[in-house]
This record gives C-alpha cells, sequence and structure tokens, in this order.
C-alpha cells in the first residue's frame, strides 16, 4: 500500500508524467479505427459471437482510452486498484443478476 | 479520573463564534459534523414519531386507530426516514466526519468543501423526501417495489424517490471523501496497521458507499422515469420484470445493512479497548474482517428475493454466499469478548452500550441465519420475524453502537462531560425497552404475522401489545440521552483532554478540539491500543 | 484562495490548501478522489448496462428491431466526434504540463466544441423521434415509449412490439444521462478555461485540468460502449 | 387475567414437520452460541471489573489457534445449515406429480383460486386433506404472496409469470391464508383460508355447489369461439402445429433451441406468439394478448393440457375428465 504522504519523493515530474503528443494522436487514430472496424464487423454475422466481437472492441478502445489518455498506464498502482475494483464489482452484479435469469426454468413472459 | 481541569481551552473549533455563517459556510470537518448530528437527530425524531404512529395503531388488531391508508403511509415514512436519512448517515456523517481527521493525524478531510457540499445535497434530498412526505404522503415501503410503486401507487412516490436518489449523492460524497482522506491524509508514522479499527470499519463502509450507492441511485431514477415520462424498465404489460427491480435494488440495500453497522462494530472495537484497558483481541482480524464484510456483502443481496419464484440454483448460491458473510461478524464478535479476558473492565456507560451491542447484535445476527436458509426463510420471510431480525441489527446493533460512540467521544465533541448516572440509567432504559418492543416480534413472525399489516387475527393481540410497551419504554429512554447531553452542553463540567485514560490520536489533543486538529503534527511511534504502557503525563493533564 | 485558518509557508504554493502538506499530496488526493468518483460513475452506469443486459437477453428480436431503427452513421459519427474531443481534452492537459497557457484555453475550446457538436447531432436525433409523438395524433413514427408508442413504426406487431419499448427506454436512459453528464462537463471545461486563460496553470499546477480531463475521457468511454451495444445489434 | 398466546404455528402439512426441525435444529445451534457468547461476556465483565484506578492488565496480542478454531467451528455448522435449508427448499418447490392443480390469481385485494373441477372460491380454499396441491401462482396487477402459515409454504404471486407452490394437508381445519408482499392500501386485508376437509367431505362439498364448467371445458370452448382450431387442426394440414399429445414433451424451435411444452411455455405462445416459433412453421399467429382474460389464459392451457392423446378421430375434450 501507499507510503504516507509526508515521506513521498516523486521523482517524476511535479505535475506527473508527460507523455508525448505523438503518443495521444496515435491512440486517437487507433481508436478511429477501431470504430471502423467495429461497423464493418457489424456487417458480417458470427451468430452469437457477434456481440461478443463488439464487446471485444468496445473494450479494446475503452482500454486505450483509459491507459493512455487517463495517464492510467503512469500512475500510481492505486488507481489500478480503483478501476478493477469498480469494473469488478459491475462484474458481479451482472453475473450473479444473470445467474438468476439464465438458469431460471421459463423465459420472462409478457402479460398482465 | 485524576485531576479535574478547571475550564475549556481558550481556542477551539467552537470558540471562532456561533453565528449562522459560521455554521453554514463551515468547512471544518468537526463543524461539519455537529451539522450532520443536529439534522440527523431531527430526522430521527420524525422517525420515531412515525414508528409511534405504527405501534399505536398494532395495540388493537382491527385497525379502528387509523385507516389502512395512514398506517401504509406511517410505516412508509418510518421505514425511508430512518434509513435513507437516519441510519445510513448516523456514524460515517457525525463522528466519522469528526473522528477520522483525528485519529489519523490530519488537519481535516481531503475535500473539505465536498465535505460541505454532501451536508447541502443531504438537506436538499431531505427536504425533497419531507415534502413528498408532507404533502401527500408516501406508501410504497421504503423498498419501492414494482409494479406496486411505478403503475398503481397514487402516493407522491416521484419527489420521494428524487429526493432519496439525491441524497444517496451525499453518502456517496462522504464515502469518497474518506477513502482519499485516509489513503493520503494519514500523519507520519501512521501506518495501515497502525490505524484505529475505527477507522478501518469506515475505509470498508466508505467502499459500500461508493460502490453501491450509485446502482440504488439509478434503479430509484429509474422508478421515477417510469412514472413521469412513462419509459418503461420494470413493467410487466411491455415486457419488463418487476424482478429485475428487486435484483437492482437490493444489490445496494443489503450491503446498505453493513453501511448501518460496520461503523458501529468500529464504535464497539474503540471503547471495548478503552474501558477494557487492553490491547484488541486479534486486531488484524477485526480489520480484515471488516474490508471481509464490505465484500462478501455484495454477494448476497437475493436472500431477500427467495420466495419471489426466482430460479432455484441461483437461490442456492446466493444463500451459500450468505452464510459466508456469517463468518466475519462472528469473527469480529468473538474477539470483542476474548479481549475482555483478564482485561480491566470499567462500567462506565459506553461500556454499557457495548455490552447491549455485543448482545443484541448476536441476536440479529443469529437469525439471520434463519433467514439466509432456504429452508426457514420460505415460512419467515416478509413476516415480522424479519422485522425483529432487522431491528435487532439497527437498533441493537447499528443505534446501540452509535449511542456508546456519541457517548464516548461527546467530551471530545463538547468538551464538557454528561452526568454518568443519567448515562446508566437511560442505557438501562434502551436495553429493557427494545428487548420488550422487539423480542415478542420474532414470536409474531414465526407464527406467521406478516409484515405491514394494519389489521391482524387477534390471536396476536398480546404479542403486539407487550411489543408496543416495550416501544413506550424504548421512546422515554431515548429521550433521556437528548435532554442530559444537552445540558451537559451548557452545565457539564470540563472533560480535559482524555477523560478516559484513552488511548488514539484524538485523546491527545485538546477537549474540544483547536480548528486545525493538532497544534504540531503529530507523529506515530505505537500500535493503535498499546494500553500496557501508561498514559502520559501531559495526556492526563 | 485559501480557506479561513490556512497558514501557508513561505516556500508553499498559493494553490495549496491549508490541510495539506505539499502540492503533490494536494495533487494526489485529488486525482485519487476523481478516480474514485469514476468508480462510483462506472456502477451508476453499471446499473442500465445490467437492465439492459438481462433484457436483450430474453428479447433478442426486439432489440435487434429497435436498433434497425437508429441510424448507424449518425452514431458513428458522433463516436468519432466524442473520440475528436478526447484527443483535444489531452492534449490542453499537455499543454498544461508543458506549461503552455495560450493552447490549454485552445485546447480546451476546441473539445468544449466538439462536445457541443456532439449534443447538436443528439437533440436532432432526439427530435426525430419525439417530433411524431406530439400534437393530437396519430403519431405515426413515435417511437417515446407510452401509450403513443408506435410498434408498427419498428414492423412488429403484438408482443415483440410492445417489447420493443423496453429498447427504447433505455435508448433514452442511457443516451439521456450520458448528454446529461456533458452538459455538467461542459460549463466546467469553459470555466476552467477562464482560468487558464488568467495564468492559473502550469507545470507546478495543473490539478483541475487533469481532473475534468478524467472526467471527460470518462464521458468518452461510456459512449464507446453505447454505440455499438444501441446502434449496432444485428446485420444492418 | 393470564393472556395466552400460541408459542409455535398450527403444523397442517406434510413439510411442516421438515421446516421446524430445521428451525429447531438452527435455533438449537445458535442459542448454544448466544448463550456461550453472553455468559462469558458477563463473567468477564463481572471477574475481572476494574478494581482500582492503576489496573494494567497483562497484554495479550490475540491468537492465531483461537482464530482459527472459532473461524472453522461455525463455517462447519453453518454448511451443515446450508446443505439442510436447500434439501428443504427443493422439497418445497417440487411438487410431486400426483399434485391436484389449483389456479390462483392475486388481484388487489382479494385471492381468486379455481379446482382442477372447475369450482371458483374467492378468499377460500378448500382443499381434501392428504392430498398434494399444487398451486399455480399469478397476479393481474402488483406483487402479492401466498402465504399459508400452517403449512410453512410462501410464494410470490408476480404480473406476469407463472410461479408454483405445493402442500399437501395433513391435519383437517382452517388455517390462515394472508398476502405477505405489500400491495397497496388494503394489504392487510388480503386475506383468506385454507379449509382442509376429509377426503369424503371434500367430495361431498365439491357435489355441492351448481355445476361448475371445469377450466378445460372452459377452454375448450374459447378455443372453439376463437378459432384456433383452423391453425391448430389435429392433423398435420394446419398452419399451426399440433397441440394433440403437446404437453409436457420437448419442442424443436425454429431458432434451434429446445424448450419443454410446460405451462409458461403455451401461455407465452399465446400471448407473444413470434417469441418461440417452432420449427418449420411461420410466424403467422397474432398475439392473443388482451384478447383473453387470465383466467381464461389459464383454461386455454388447461385445455391443451388435456390434449394429451394423439388420435385425430376422438374429439378433443374426451380425456378432459382428469382430476
Amino acid at each position: 500500500m501507499s507510503a504516507p504522504p509526508t515521506s513521498t519523493s516523486r521523482l517524476a515530474h511535479p505535475g506527473g508524467h508527460v507523455v508525448s503528443p505523438r503518443v495521444y494522436v496515435a491512440v486517437f487514430l487507433a481508436l478511429c479505427v477501431l470504430t471502423v472496424v467495429t461497423v464493418v464487423v457489424n456487417g458480417y454475422d458470427f451468430g452469437p459471437f457477434n456481440l461478443i466481437v463488439a464487446l471485444g472492441v468496445a473494450i479494446t478502445k475503452a482500454s486505450l482510452v483509459v491507459l493512455y489518455f487517463m495517464h492510467a498506464r503512469y500512475s500510481p498502482k492505486l488507481t489500478g486498484v480503483v478501476i478493477a475494483s469498480a469494473v469488478a464489482f459491475f462484474v458481479i452484479l451482472l453475473f450473479l443478476i444473470l445467474t438468476d435469469y439464465l438458469s431460471r426454468p421459463w423465459p420472462l413472459t409478457a402479460g398482465g | 479520573m485524576s485531576s479535574e481541569p478547571a475550564a475549556l481551552p481558550t481556542e477551539h473549533y467552537l470558540s471562532g463564534g456561533w453565528d449562522l455563517k459560521s455554521w453554514l459556510l463551515t468547512t471544518d470537518h468537526k463543524r461539519i459534523g455537529i451539522l450532520y448530528l443536529v439534522s440527523i437527530t431531527l430526522m430521527f425524531a420524525l422517525g420515531s414519531f412515525y414508528a409511534a404512529l405504527v405501534r399505536w395503531n398494532l395495540m388493537v388488531p382491527d385497525g379502528s386507530h387509523m385507516s389502512a391508508d395512514t398506517y401504509n403511509k406511517a410505516f412508509t415514512g418510518h421505514g425511508v426516514i430512518m434509513v435513507f436519512f437516519f441510519l445510513i448517515p448516523s456514524i460515517p456523517a457525525t463522528l466519522g466526519n469528526f473522528l477520522i481527521p483525528l485519529m489519523i493525524g490530519a488537519k481535516d478531510l481531503a475535500f473539505p468543501r465536498i465535505n460541505l457540499l454532501s451536508w447541502y445535497i443531504y438537506v436538499i434530498g431531505g427536504a425533497l423526501t419531507l415534502y413528498a412526505l408532507v404533502t401527500g404522503g408516501l406508501d410504497t415501503g421504503w423498498t419501492f417495489y414494482t409494479p406496486y410503486s411505478t403503475v398503481f401507487a397514487q402516493s407522491k412516490v416521484e419527489i420521494a424517490a428524487i429526493g432519496i436518489f439525491v441524497a444517496g449523492f451525499s453518502s456517496i460524497l462522504t464515502g469518497l471523501n474518506f477513502i482519499v482522506t485516509i489513503h493520503k491524509m494519514r500523519a507520519p508514522g501512521m501506518t495501515w496497521f497502525r490505524m484505529p479499527l475505527f477507522v478501518w470499519a469506515h475505509y470498508a463502509t466508505s467502499i459500500i458507499q461508493v460502490l453501491g450507492t450509485p446502482v440504488v441511485a439509478i434503479t430509484i431514477l429509474l422508478v421515477a422515469l417510469e412514472r413521469i415520462v412513462h419509459l418503461g424498465f420494470f413493467d410487466p404489460n411491455r415486457g419488463g420484470d418487476p424482478i429485475l427491480f428487486q435484483h437492482l435494488f437490493w444489490f445496494y440495500s443489503h450491503p446498505a445493512v453493513y453501511i448501518m453497522i460496520l461503523p458501529s462494530m468500529g464504535v464497539i472495537s474503540e471503547i471495548v479497548t478503552c474501558f477494557s484497558r487492553k490491547r484488541i483481541f486479534g486486531y488484524s482480524f477485526i480489520a480484515m474482517s471488516s474490508l471481509a464484510i464490505a465484500a462478501i456483502g455484495f454477494l448476497v443481496w437475493a436472500h431477500h428475493m427467495f420466495v419471489t419464484g426466482m430460479a432455484v440454483y441461483s437461490a442456492m448460491v446466493f444463500s451459500a454466499l450468505t452464510y459466508l458473510v456469517a463468518v466475519p461478524s462472528a469473527i469480529k464478535t468473538f474477539n470483542w469478548t476474548a479481549t475482555l479476558y483478564r482485561a480491566s473492565v470499567q462500567w462506565d456507560t459506553p461500556m454499557i452500550y457495548v455490552f447491549c451491542f455485543i448482545g443484541l447484535f448476536l441476536i440479529g445476527g443469529l437469525t439471520g441465519l434463519f433467514l439466509g436458509n432456504l429452508g426457514t426463510d420460505v415460512h419467515l420471510t416478509d413476516t415480522y420475524f424479519v422485522v425483529a431480525h432487522f431491528h435487532y441489527i439497527m437498533v441493537g446493533g447499528a443505534i446501540m453502537g452509535y449511542l456508546g460512540g456519541l457517548h464516548y467521544w461527546w467530551p471530545k465533541i463538547t468538551g464538557r462531560k454528561y452526568i454518568e448516572a443519567w448515562g446508566k440509567v437511560s442505557s438501562l432504559l434502551v436495553f429493557v425497552g427494545f428487548n420488550l418492543t422487539f423480542f415478542p416480534q420474532f414470536v409474531l413472525g414465526y407464527l406467521g404475522m406478516p409484515r405491514r399489516y394494519y389489521v391482524y387475527p387477534e390471536e396476536f393481540q398480546v404479542l403486539n401489545v407487550l411489543s408496543t410497551a416495550g416501544a413506550t419504554i424504548l421512546g422515554f429512554g431515548y429521550v433521556f440521552p437528548f435532554s442530559y447531553l444537552t445540558h451537559s452542553v451548557f452545565r457539564g463540567r470540563p472533560a480535559g483532554p482524555n477523560p478516559w485514560e484513552a488511548k488514539g490520536l484524538e485523546w491527545t489533543t485538546t477537549s474540544p478540539p483547536p480548528t486545525e486538529n493538532f497544534h504540531e503534527v503529530p507523529i506515530v511511534t505505537e500500535d493503535a491500543y498499546d494500553y500496557a504502557s501508561p498514559p502520559r503525563e501531559a495526556e492526563r493533564a | 484562495m485559501p480557506e479561513p485558518g490556512a497558514h501557508a509557508g513561505a516556500a508553499s504554493h498559493p494553490e495549496l490548501r491549508h490541510h495539506f502538506e505539499s502540492l503533490d499530496q494536494q495533487r494526489e488526493a485529488s486525482s485519487l478522489g476523481m478516480w474514485v468518483f469514476i468508480a462510483q460513475e462506472v456502477l451508476f452506469f453499471g446499473g442500465l448496462f445490467a437492465t439492459y443486459t438481462v433484457y436483450r437477453s430474453q428479447y433478442p428480436d426486439a432489440f435487434s428491431a429497435g436498433s434497425h431503427h437508429l441510424n448507424w452513421r449518425i452514431g458513428f459519427l458522433n463516436t468519432l466526434v466524442l473520440i475528436g474531443s478526447s484527443l483535444t481534452m489531452a492534449m490542453a492537459v499537455h499543454s498544461a504540463a508543458v506549461g503552455k497557457s495560450r493552447r490549454i484555453v485552445g485546447f480546451l475550446l476546441a473539445t468544449v466544441l466538439l462536445g457541443s457538436v456532439f449534443l447538436g447531432v443528439k437533440y436532432f436525433e432526439y427530435g426525430e423521434k419525439i417530433r411524431p409523438c406530439l400534437g393530437d395524433g396519430p403519431y405515426t413514427g413515435c417511437l417515446v415509449p407510452g401509450e403513443r408508442f408506435d410498434a408498427s413504426a419498428v414492423h412488429l406487431e403484438g408482443d415483440v412490439g410492445r417489447r420493443v419499448q423496453i429498447f427504447f427506454s433505455l435508448y433514452f436512459a442511457m443516451t439521456g444521462l450520458h448528454a446529461l453528464h456533458m452538459i455538467v462537463g461542459i460549463p466546467i471545461i469553459l470555466t476552467i478555461a477562464a482560468l487558464a486563460g488568467r495564468g492559473a496553470y502550469g507545470p507546478a499546477y495543473h490539478t483541475p485540468v487533469e481532473i475534468v480531463g478524467l472526467y471527460w475521457h470518462f464521458v468518452d468511454i461510456i459512449w464507446i460502449f453505447l454505440f455499438p451495444l444501441l446502434y449496432l445489434i444485428g446485420a444492418h | 387475567m393470564t393472556p395466552s398466546f400460541p408459542l409455535v404455528p398450527e403444523r397442517a402439512s406434510s413439510v411442516a414437520g421438515e421446516v421446524d426441525a430445521l428451525f429447531l435444529f438452527i435455533l438449537v445451534v445458535t442459542g448454544i452460541f448466544a448463550a456461550g457468547v453472553w455468559i462469558a461476556l458477563l463473567y468477564f465483565a463481572i471477574r475481572y471489573r476494574r478494581r482500582s484506578p492503576e489496573d494494567r492488565p497483562p497484554e495479550i496480542h490475540g491468537s492465531l489457534a483461537l482464530e482459527l478454531t472459532w473461524t472453522i467451528i461455525p463455517f462447519l455448522l453453518m454448511s451443515v445449515m446450508f446443505v439442510w435449508g436447500a434439501k428443504v427448499f427443493f422439497h418445497l418447490n417440487r411438487p410431486p406429480d400426483d399434485a391436484m392443480t389449483v389456479s390462483v390469481v392475486g388481484k388487489r385485494w382479494m385471492w381468486k383460486l379455481q379446482h382442477p373441477t372447475g369450482q371458483r372460491e374467492i378468499n377460500e380454499l378448500h382443499v381434501p386433506r392428504g392430498r398434494a396441491v399444487k398451486l399455480v401462482i399469478t397476479s393481474e396487477d402488483a406483487i402479492h404472496s401466498f402465504f399459508v402459515p400452517a403449512f410453512r409454504i410462501k410464494k410470490d404471486a408476480v404480473p406476469g409469470r407463472y410461479n408454483t407452490a405445493w402442500f399437501r394437508a395433513t391435519k383437517a381445519g382452517s388455517y390462515h391464508l394472508f398476502c405477505s408482499e405489500y400491495c397497496g392500501t388494503e394489504h392487510a386485508r388480503m386475506t383468506g383460508r385454507i379449509v382442509v376437509m376429509e377426503p369424503d367431505e371434500y367430495e361431498t362439498w365439491l357435489a355441492g355447489g351448481p355445476a361448475p364448467e371445469s377450466p378445460v371445458a372452459a377452454g375448450e370452448k374459447l378455443f372453439t369461439e376463437l378459432n384456433c382450431v383452423t391453425c391448430h387442426r389435429p392433423d398435420s394440414a394446419g398452419r399451426g402445429p399440433v397441440l394433440q399429445g403437446l404437453f409436457g414433451r420437448p419442442v424443436k424451435l425454429a431458432s434451434g433451441e429446445t424448450v419443454v411444452a410446460d405451462e409458461a411455455y403455451v401461455r407465452e405462445s399465446i400471448t407473444s406468439p413470434a417469441a418461440k416459433v417452432v420449427a418449420g412453421y411461420q410466424p403467422v399467429m397474432p398475439t392473443y394478448q388482451g384478447q383473453v382474460s387470465e383466467e381464461q389464459i389459464i383454461a386455454l392451457v388447461a385445455y391443451i393440457q388435456s390434449l394429451q392423446i394423439p388420435s385425430p378421430a376422438a374429439p378433443a375434450g374426451a380425456s378432459g375428465r382428469s382430476r
């Protein structure tokens, strides 16, 4: 865990890591390409994998934004812990709800 | 105690003035703690008023004391106010706010202005909800179950829902502030495993507040949207599933129970060591069990839904996980008890509340095993057994801890002592009244009396009358502390910095503490609860 | 502006608040605070995403039909616009870190401009769906859930048609909350741009620029998920 | 005056004993634990009370062995509780095959019940002792919950869904029926009673009322009125699938999945035919959502269930006398 703040001495830039603008532009271009990919891929039918492919591309894009635009790659470990716990608790929410819906003996029915 | 201090210190956080501006624009965590204390006390009074209505009506089986509608609005008002506006902010926003910076040797919370903002948000949320309760009432129960709340309820659901949505952000921001403060503001030498267990408990609580509250916020917002602009999320007529609402609601609202009880457990850990004058038994187990409760607490929510027709296998997963969360709570209870072994136990008011807490929380926790159990829950769920169970946790646990903590740190907060004898009498009243109120409800529930009934079969009357009698005693038990604590603010004798000869940084500064908490930045060199070494002379002064 | 009771030492920066020991501590605290806030946002949108997942798993046909009624080209365009605004935001933070005040302002204003373009497009997208629902009817093509919802507009009848309402409810709730986050963000960015114009930020201290940057990127990420989940269900 | 009240609810179903045994087990185990902690707490608090202000108790940091003991023992005991509970829960959720089916519809604020032979009752249900009764529960409006304390059963009535519960009454008498899920103003008055009768008395009771129309017969009438038969012909020449012998069998869908044709499936096929189209057929059936009431759907389902023996010649109502 982090040391008490007063004993922290930062060797890097005082205001945090400085990333070259070239990296930003490269990430931007990658994001644009991936957006095109997600649209193009949608033109093909992979059956149940459609969603997985779409989400895979979206997760890749989100990771690029988090790591580079949001500097997570250059941030203290604690930042990673915060991101990981947020994602983990969302996965818990989703997964445990789905244990109900996917193991129900019958589908939801509309009626009234 | 040793020598009697003659007067309060000349300069402290309250000496700057009492004018309105000094309160409404303050960013001092201690003053904000007081603001919360006043607000939640008002809310508690209102919630108790609704409880009194409920108990009054249930004295007779035929509902002749009030109409069904009035009763439904009374129990809903009681639930909404007590859960969202009293229990959830109770310890964190008052004692936590006041003490966390003091305990870790910081000058303030990391974001003082956000701290003030969260109080204002709380007030706005509270005002909206009160407006709904006063101008038309709310009759959905605090759980807002769909489709009743979205389609059928004719009461002020929208405004109340928005009020609770708003108040949620107060809780989120408080949790956020605590997390950052505990990570980044600790004094030199205050390592993680030197932190008081009160701070650990609040760290765990904050995690739940930050990660759980937003889910209930969005869920309540969806209910409001469904009513106001007719979007459909849980409407069976459009293929929506009302059970999904329950999943989303309990994802937060079960962990919310731990938001209420964890801080109380932190308080107990502090008091039990001080009045045993002994290091706590199994420090790291208590600290880690707080985190375990916070984490596992998120995995158990559907034990509120075993009879909804959810999938059997899913129910089994949730039941198993529910049993898992009982383990860390058990660990804590055993460790507190073991701390008393060969201790030097002082029977002061805060310690009596600790005995109450352990005894009652034990009943609350153990009856949870009946409800987490798939076989017995079917019969017991939605009956008075559940009502008794969660009141043992929330009143017997959370409020006992809150009262204990309030008495323990009262000399620190106000600089003055209350009258000890009064404290003892009222703690006894609370204990007796509480048990008389809620123990009969276990029997009622087992016999099959459902919750939220304003009329009931006659054979349940005896137990209901007993319960109402207990509630009356409990009510008096609550009025007492209010009066003698208020009295002590004006007439109490000065307490001195450390009246209990306790350990912990908050006791090394003056009572009341100065605005910047410490005149010099403290440097921590010892573990928490190092009661083996006698207090330094300076601290006894 | 230091808070009351501040007793800043001689060496301290004017932006150092009284309860912090150093600018670094203050910056780390702010940054951690923003990340924790983002964690909270993840779960806030998480409730909606969970709702979405449950219903999509139950009603794939209704979701596909609803999605076909959204214009993916507009969504695609808006995605690029928003990614662009993230780039300009990242550049604004970079400019602050290397001490180019004027460029901070420029990049922040560019971010606001792109954000406004996004919202403008959204406005027309919403209008297209809401307009048929106004007035006295017959509400042909109305895609706002409720009594006026026109299931025939999505070429479906009966239950599947009515279930499309759940898709559109989620569409409005998710994109609406996303847009609301942008609407909240824009004035904050403008305020910071104004402060940057007065030279408030430099290499030593530019925490507010970083913080608002984190927020803006997060809003971008939400859209990165919303685009395929809402606009691209089933081959077009 | 010595007021008397029971401490244990009446036990009137076959599962009540099972539930109570489990309840007692948990009660004893938790009771022992609670008593242990209370006694230790009080004993320590009195035995080690502070005798002088200068008291300095010895340092005790903790004990790993103790921590492990009081982690593992509760864990094992709770595992037993969980497994036992899961077993009872399974039992509660598995109606026996020979059960008679009673349909239950919750409506604010009443219970509408119907016997397999067609008798309708409101807020009252007569059942024979010793016979398993399966309840198919749904709601017309908000969520309700069907709760019979003496039987130890409870199940929510959720709009748009069928939930099932079952019981086998063991003692003649009259027992409370409660709605235990809050459903609005008169929630507390949404109560009734279950009357358990000796089997022969039940037969008499059944015979007593005006000759009712059984759900199967009502369903058959509807089936004709709604012209279902034009597509769902007993021979395979119709536009829709053959229904004879369908119920309870797996059905292959156009999507490639296979589902069992149970109540929920048949119901869904009536209210939203396009959702699960049988392989080899076109989605041409219109929805009957809104055209048929909840009770009519139940009747239609009962009728389709009665079409068990596929015999193209016999008129379909012939096997409908099952009870």
